[in-house]
């Protein structure tokens, strides 16, 4: 009993082009989150801007004994520096200036602050990105092992340190690391003195710590774990099984990419501020010792540019979930 | 158990069933109440070559939970405890039992109260060892509400793809696309070169279920198992279904095993038929025999389902729907003795007291078998 | 090998909960204790039941390690840790809570406001929360302790709000999955008055065991803070105790072997956090358990 | 000119003594050459030069990289340097300076032995006095009334008036103006404040991103070229991990030892300590706007209450000295029979009853008979590495309440804490650090006409004959007499207690046994780090 010529269906007939391919869907994501990223800069620039003007302290003091200056020597100070425009004007300069990529010099150093950033911010951005995919990358094996009651063994011993270690305090962590990798057993260097080597050597602790101690991970691992457990009960994954598929195929796009990428969203600004106390302790010349130092001088072109780093840093982190999540899940797209 | 007679000899010329499942036994451990959810307890099915068999039952009597034991599909704890699967790969080849080993990680003791001691670990090795080799080449399934058994992330060519490179890795990249395409087709799916690329969520339940279908016949399974196959999809598109998977039985003579609640699909696919009750087959036989309503003799749970089916005359004279009362029994509630007794309306007259006791499925006539005193002698007679 | 026995008699509470897996129950009680003994030390360090004073300070007996007079020791001026440790427990006390239930408070609202009219307040909250969320917390900490004084309420405030976009966002995509199952749809067609389902039916009783976790590991977070910032002295100041400038001021006799000053703080925030976590985390779970059974 | 600094920093320009020496030309010293020295410092330059220069590392790194007409000898008299020899006019207010020959700038940035000249040293002045550039230093040479070049070797300074110690004042670090973006003035955009070139011992290599400033040898220096092949300064954020790294050998030298960690390095034989006496001292300032402290005997109360002999030894191992007065105890005005006020609580409770506190409280404090508390709040700035402080507050903190005054302890932010002394003067007590050049000159701390914002009298203390012996001090030339007009201060002083007087804190250097010939500046560090050296086996 032959059925009649293929079925015309309706949903089919409604949708004329193709379904746009991953890469075109990743590509319109991205823009949409720079418009929104320009907007909140914006948004944070002039925060911070009306935070630093109503602090008390005054930038003259890195440059001068104050207390050595008469009243009008000090003015002659201030206008030297720009202080003593009116709030507004200098933040409409600043922003001039800062679309068109000058972010002015460092009060302090004199460097552009650009150079600033970058020297000290690539070695953040390198610890707290390794320190992010070390914390991912823990969690998401926790979370396999636990969810697939595969190596229950395996599972609990990690699953407990993952509680433990995140309940430590990193800033005493940094320390207690130093002394028994260092002190003790003099198995790290505790300074990178040039050859590699020894820069390898140096910098695996910061990242151990920073990645495992930041205080994150039992709360990571839970919630790839849940969320693993929801996945293995869809439909699909039972199709897959019974298929004879290999199952990580069907599962690491819902599974492990849509978590993972909205726990680096969320996680990001957290580690962030981790890595500014790992930092210190290890000695690791990033953005967080800078940070320190334009606080205290009121190194406002330099506070001003790392509000906009780490702004971004963070508006980075969404801009990798918006793109993997779109890429992987086609449904987010239309 | 003595072997089923060879019947419809014309279509299987096979010595022995393609699939003989004896004594199956799947039980689920409810930690709240500390007692055993006895999904399968104790089934014995037979499948020949070529042939459709349908299960029909109420949700709940454990059919579906036969197939994902026999596909090795339950994870739950502690899953499979006992029987054997005898599966012949080819109508001449020696069967091969797929739970052979079983009894090394998993021992049930049956006395009440039953208990289970089971090797966790070692179990997972072997069951995932054992079944992996043959889902998706010997076995193939098909689901319950299609959209949601397509994985949504990937495309629907990438998805059929993936069936023919398991059964063919051999053929390049065009020749599977081609081959994909042409089972595409064959499921009556409109322009398949398109459709590839399209996601699950640009289908309909009724095209989903068509690339469902495709995805398992791909594989070129020697058993395709339908799970509520047409459940939950409209009239119209169930009937295509239906045709549609007449239509591949005759051209590809799949061995098909068809479980559903619907007697209408039973009767449009089936050509023996098993009711399942409360874990276990209540009667099994040829398609005609078991769905004639006035042909006896036939377990009473058969005939309370055949004449819930209300026929154009009962519509015309709005009579009113005749219903099996009661509900289906907890299965982790179960007691001795006939379970269909409470919801029982032929009782065996004088001879009740035998309902005490669980009937076998003795053998009434015809390779048809019946769990009901009415047509067994029961031992302690005369 | 594991052994499933069927119980002949049908199990009391006792028994159920017995039933739990063995990590749950471990979970639950350790959490359990913890949250006791906080609570103890919390009550008598405001009742003033110390055994030693806490700023009772012996220069001799500087950096003692745990004797008899000082059961956990004394800090770098001679006092007694222990009860130096009660006491610090104020610090992240109240504090925390305020904190929690700024972000529980208004990351409900937003959460609600969003889940429920997305098409009207996606993209205002939307700007707001994504604007918390990018603001430099360490910089706008400092300059706030510049602004007001190095107070624990006003900094755990500010953690309290850069914390709402976390908060609402748990509750906006649990709304999103609510609303996928219809049963929110059902009710207000049935003529529920709005509010009544988004109270009962989304806050209510699914929303208690978004405010578990909250509250759980929203207190772990507010004492890493409470304890990060006064370890790096922007935080609680001297005289008053808190865990975070005990370790802090404990830091500095780490390489000269006296270990146990930092130690002892740093465990009890060690015990106090994972308590939070493992409870929490196993309360959740049972949650979902109740779900999904 | 004085300082006011977190105890972590310390002073400027240092104490100069009248005497002739003759010039070194060729290193005759028989020590070997080669070998790298790596010293740590705590926090990082601002900027390499000598005139913007604002922060004591940085000031140490120009020390090995410039040099001035003037410099020390290792017993702090005036030595040539730049200048050969020099002629005073009778009036002691112009100085002739003949400049030493062969001097040139290092080969850096395209220099190839350019020769130093009158034009640079004036050049160098008209910098510093330039109202764009901003330099601590402005305020040092307003006292320089006008200058000119005689020849290309010779030039001529005039002052606006005869003062002690002028040669000392004019050690200011040469710069080659010619290389400066606008010859006239530097501003921190310039980029030779990062990449300076100067005629010192040592050129700047690089600095690396990390911080790291690394100099090598020049080998055309005047004196013959220094020992050493190279010094690198490594900074650190934290000064705990800096004697870890000592100790492992990553570093040869630390410049200024953490207190805590003296004994475990004086302990180890790897390391030699040398001592140096920053002339600077530590005290409680008292708010004389205060009701309470106004009063002379709440004030000395305060000084007998507490027992600073014992601070020093706990907090400190006794590494200072007790100190009785505004002076640190090396500079030669210190007046050596005034003693300090011995730890006296009896004698501290009587004054308090005396000055009319004679009833307690319930919460055991003092108060006036018309109810009113003895309180105080004691303002401290919040820094990283200040857990001495911390120490020390708390115990006067618990020594006060000993004898009923009671004190509330009030952590600022830096910046805020210096806006509420200097500007608003809202504090009872604060604790901080005087850092001097010229020890005898505290003119500008307790004269009553400098109590107005960002002065250096900011207790607000007015005193007519305290006034009148300063006025005398600073007008006399004859230093015989300025000294007995600063003992006598120093006396009356004492027994007012404007500030509670604390101690002076001597400074460590560590370093490594293989380095040697080392000879420390008390201030300056590194004037004599071209005699360092390193034996042929250790580098």
């Amino acid at each position: 009993m032959a059925v009649p010529g293929g079925i015309k269906d309706r949903r089919a007939v409604r949708r004329e082009r193709p379904a746009a391919s991953p890469g075109r869907r990743v590509a319109r994501a991205l823009v949409r989150e720079t418009a929104r990223t320009a907007a909140l800069l914006v948004g944070v620039t002039l925060a911070m801007f009306l935070l630093l003007a109503r602090a008390p302290g005054n930038p003259a003091a890195m440059y001068v004994n104050v207390t050595d200056l008469t009243a009008e020597e000090l003015a002659a100070v201030n206008h030297e520096l720009g202080l003593d425009r009116s709030l507004p004007v200098r933040y409409v300069v600043w922003v001039g200036r800062m679309v068109r990529g000058d972010l002015g010099h460092s009060l302090r150093s004199g460097r552009p602050v650009t150079r600033e950033l970058w020297q000290t911010g690539w070695r953040t951005l390198l610890l707290t990105g390794s320190a992010m995919l070390l914390t991912l990358a823990f969690g998401a094996l926790t979370a396999y092992l636990q969810a697939t009651r595969r190596h229950p063994t395996i599972a609990g011993a990690l699953g407990t340190f993952a509680y433990v270690i995140s309940a430590l305090p990193v800033f005493w962590l940094g320390y207690l690391v130093i002394y028994i990798f260092t002190t003790r057993l003099g198995v790290f260097p505790l300074m990178s003195s040039g050859e590699a080597a020894t820069h390898w050597g140096f910098f695996l602790l910061p990242v151990l710590v920073l990645g495992l101690g930041n205080g994150t991970l039992s709360e990571i691992t839970r919630h790839l774990r849940a969320h693993l457990e929801g996945v293995l009960q869809e439909d699909y994954i039972r199709t897959a099984r019974a298929k004879g598929a290999p199952l990580l195929r069907h599962l690491y796009k819902d599974g492990f990419v849509m978590p993972l990428s909205s726990v680096l969203a969320n996680k990001l600004p957290y580690v962030l501020g981790g890595a500014i106390v790992v930092e210190q302790v290890f000695n690791w010349a990033g953005m967080g010792r800078l940070v320190w130092q334009a606080a205290a001088d009121r190194d406002y072109p330099i506070l001003m540019g790392v509000t906009l780093a780490s702004a971004l840093i963070v508006r980075a982190g969404h801009a990798v979930k918006e793109a993997a999540q779109v890429a992987a899940n086609p449904q987010l797209a239309e | 158990m003595s072997t089923a007679p060879a019947t419809a000899a014309s279509r299987t010329a096979a010595t022995g069933p393609i699939l003989r499942i004896q004594d199956l036994r799947t039980y689920f451990y409810l930690p709240a109440r500390g007692r055993f959810l006895k999904a399968v307890d104790g089934v014995s099915l037979d499948v020949q070559h070529g042939e459709t068999l349908a299960i029909v039952g109420e949700s709940g009597s454990g059919k579906s939970v036969t197939m994902l034991s026999l596909m090795g599909l339950v994870t739950a704890v502690p899953g499979i405890v006992d029987g054997r699967m005898w599966y012949r790969p080819a109508p001449d080849a020696k069967p091969v039992d797929l739970l052979e080993g079983l009894g090394r990680f998993a021992k049930l003791k049956l006395g009440p109260p039953p208990e289970v001691h089971k090797d966790t670990l070692g179990w997972h090795k072997w069951h995932e060892h054992g079944m992996s080799e043959r889902r998706g080449r010997d076995f193939a399934m098909i689901f319950q509400n299609p959209r949601n058994a397509l994985n949504p992330y990937m495309t629907i060519g990438q998805q059929i793809l993936e069936a023919i490179r398991r059964r063919s890795p051999e053929l390049s990249a065009a020749g599977a696309a081609d081959e994909a395409k042409g089972w595409l087709g064959k499921v009556r799916i409109d322009d398949p070169g398109r459709r590839m690329t399209d996601y699950a969520h640009n289908l309909s339940g009724g095209m989903c279920q068509r690339v469902m279908i495709a995805m398992a016949l791909a594989a070129r399974p020697t058993v395709l198992i339908a799970d509520e196959p047409t459940t939950g999809l409209d009239a119209t598109i169930q009937s295509h279904i239906l045709d549609l998977m007449e239509e591949m039985k005759g051209e590809l003579k799949t061995t098909t095993i068809v479980i559903t609640h619907d007697m209408g699909v039973a009767r449009r696919l089936a050509d023996r038929i098993a009711v399942m009750y409360a874990g276990r087959v209540v009667e099994k036989g040829p398609a005609e025999t078991v769905l004639e309503l006035r042909r006896e003799p036939k377990h009473p749970y058969t005939t309370g389902l055949l004449s819930a089916i209300p026929t154009a005359e009962d519509i015309e004279q709005r009579r009113r729907l005749t219903v099996i009362d009661g509900d289906v029994p907890d299965l982790s509630r179960l007691g001795t003795g006939c379970q269909f007794l409470e919801r029982c309306a032929v009782r065996p007259a004088g001879r009740e007291r035998f309902c005490e006791e669980e009937p076998p499925l003795g053998e009434v006539g015809q390779g048809q078998r019946v769990r009901c005193w009415r047509h067994l002698r029961h031992a302690t007679e005369a | 090998m594991a052994h499933y026995a069927e119980l002949t008699i049908a199990p009391t509470t006792w028994g159920r909960f017995r039933a739990w897996p063995v990590g749950q129950l471990f979970a639950t009680s350790y959490g359990a204790t913890v949250a006791v003994l906080l609570t103890v030390a919390y009550v008598c360090s405001r009742l003033g039941w110390l055994p030693v004073d806490p700023n009772a300070m012996d220069l001799a007996a500087m950096n003692q390690t745990p004797d008899a007079a000082h059961l956990l020791g004394t800090d770098f001026v001679g006092r007694d840790l222990l009860s130096r440790i009660m006491l610090g427990t104020q610090a992240f006390f109240l504090p925390g809570l305020l904190a929690i239930g700024v972000s529980l408070v208004f990351g409900a609202i937003f959460g609600v406001l969003v889940g429920f009219w997305p098409e009207r307040f996606a993209t205002p909250v939307g700007v707001l929360l994504q604007l918390l969320e990018s603001l430099p917390k360490l910089v706008l900490i400092l300059l706030v302790i510049a602004l007001f004084r190095p107070d624990i309420y006003i900094i755990l405030l500010v953690v309290g709000i850069t914390n709402i976009p976390a908060a609402a966002e748990l509750l906006r995509s649990k709304i999103a999955v609510l609303k996928r199952k219809s049963y929110i749809e059902a009710a207000l067609a049935l003529g529920v008055p709005t509010w009544r389902v988004i109270g009962k039916h989304v806050l209510w009783l699914h929303g208690r065991g978004l405010v578990l976790i909250q509250a759980t590991i929203g207190m772990g977070e507010a004492i890493l803070i409470e304890t990060s910032l006064s370890y790096l002295g922007f935080g609680v100041q001297e005289p008053v105790p808190s865990w975070g400038n005990m370790v802090g001021l404990g830091k500095d006799y780490f390489f000269q072997g006296d270990l146990w000053i930092s130690t002892a703080p740093a465990l009890a925030i060690l015990f106090t956090i994972l308590g939070f976590h493992l409870m929490g985390d196993a309360l959740l779970e049972r949650l979902e358990a109740r779900n999904s059974a | 000119m004085r300082r006011l600094v977190s105890l972590a920093l310390a002073a400027v320009v240092a104490v100069p003594v009248a005497a002739h020496s003759a010039n070194l030309v060729t290193r005759t010293d028989g020590f070997p050459d080669g070998g790298k020295l790596v010293y740590g410092e705590y926090g990082r330059p601002a900027t390499l030069d000598p005139v913007t220069s604002n922060d004591m590392v940085g000031l140490r790194l120009t020390e090995l990289m410039f040099n001035g007409l003037v410099s020390f000898s290792p017993k702090n008299e005036v030595v040539s340097d730049l200048a050969e020899k020099w002629e005073i006019s009778p009036d002691n207010r112009t100085y002739k300076f003949k400049l030493r020959a062969g001097i040139t700038w290092q080969n850096r940035m395209g220099l190839t032995d350019k020769p130093a000249t009158a034009d640079d040293i004036l050049g160098t002045l008209d910098v510093i006095r330039h109202p764009k550039t901003l330099t601590p230093l402005k305020a040092q040479y307003e006292l320089v009334s006008d200058y000119r070049k005689i020849d290309n070797q010779t030039l001529e300074i005039t002052l606006k008036r005869p003062i002690v110690n002028a040669l000392g004042r004019l050690s200011f670090k040469a710069i080659p103006t010619f290389v400066l973006k606008r010859p006239d003035f530097l501003g921190r955009d310039d980029s030779f404040v990062q990449n300076p070139i100067g005629t010192g011992a040592f050129q700047l290599m690089q600095t690396s991103e990390g911080g790291d400033v690394v100099m090598d040898v020049n080998p055309g220096y005047h004196k013959g070229r220094a020992h050493l092949d190279r010094i690198t300064m490594k900074p650190f954020a934290d000064k705990n991990v800096m004697t870890q790294a000592m100790l492992f050998n990553a570093l040869d030298m630390i410049v200024e030892l953490n207190p805590r960690d003296i004994a475990q390095v004086e302990g180890d034989k790897r390391f030699n300590l040398y001592p140096y006496n920053a002339l600077s001292y530590v005290f409680f300032g008292h708010n004389a706007r205060n009701e309470h402290l106004k009063k002379k005997e709440v004030r000395q109360a305060i000084a007998y209450a507490i027992n600073r002999q014992e601070m020093l030894d706990s907090f400190y191992a006794g590494r200072g000295t007790l100190i009785s007065g505004p002076f640190a105890p090396g500079s030669w005005a210190y007046n050596l029979d005034v003693k300090p006020l011995p730890f006296d609580p009896g004698k501290a409770k009587e004054l308090l009853k005396a000055a009319g506190y004679s009833v307690t409280g319930g919460d055991g404090f003092l108060q006036t008979e018309s109810g009113k508390p003895l309180a105080f709040t004691l303002k401290i700035p919040i820094e990283k590495e200040n857990e001495t402080i911390k120490r020390v507050v708390l115990v006067f903190q618990n020594y006060l309440k000993a004898v009923g005054i009671k004190v509330d302890l009030e952590f600022r932010e830096w910046q805020a804490w210096k806006t509420d002394v200097f500007v608003d003067h809202d504090f009872d007590i604060v604790i901080a650090t005087w850092a001097f050049d010229d020890s005898a000159d505290i003119s500008t701390l307790f004269h009553s006409g400098e109590t107005g914002a960002w002065r250096n009298n900011f207790v607000g203390y007015s005193n007519p004959d305290v006034d009148g012996l300063i006025v005398e001090a600073k007008t006399t030339l004859d230093r015989e007499k300025q000294r007995t007009i600063n003992q006598r201060l120093h006396q009356v002083l004492a027994q007012e207690q404007p500030y509670t007087f604390l101690w002076t804190l001597t400074n460590y250097a560590a370093v490594q046994k293989k380095v040697r010939h080392v000879e420390l500046h008390p201030f300056r560090f590194f004037t004599f780090a071209d005699t360092w050296y390193i034996a042929k086996k250790d580098q």
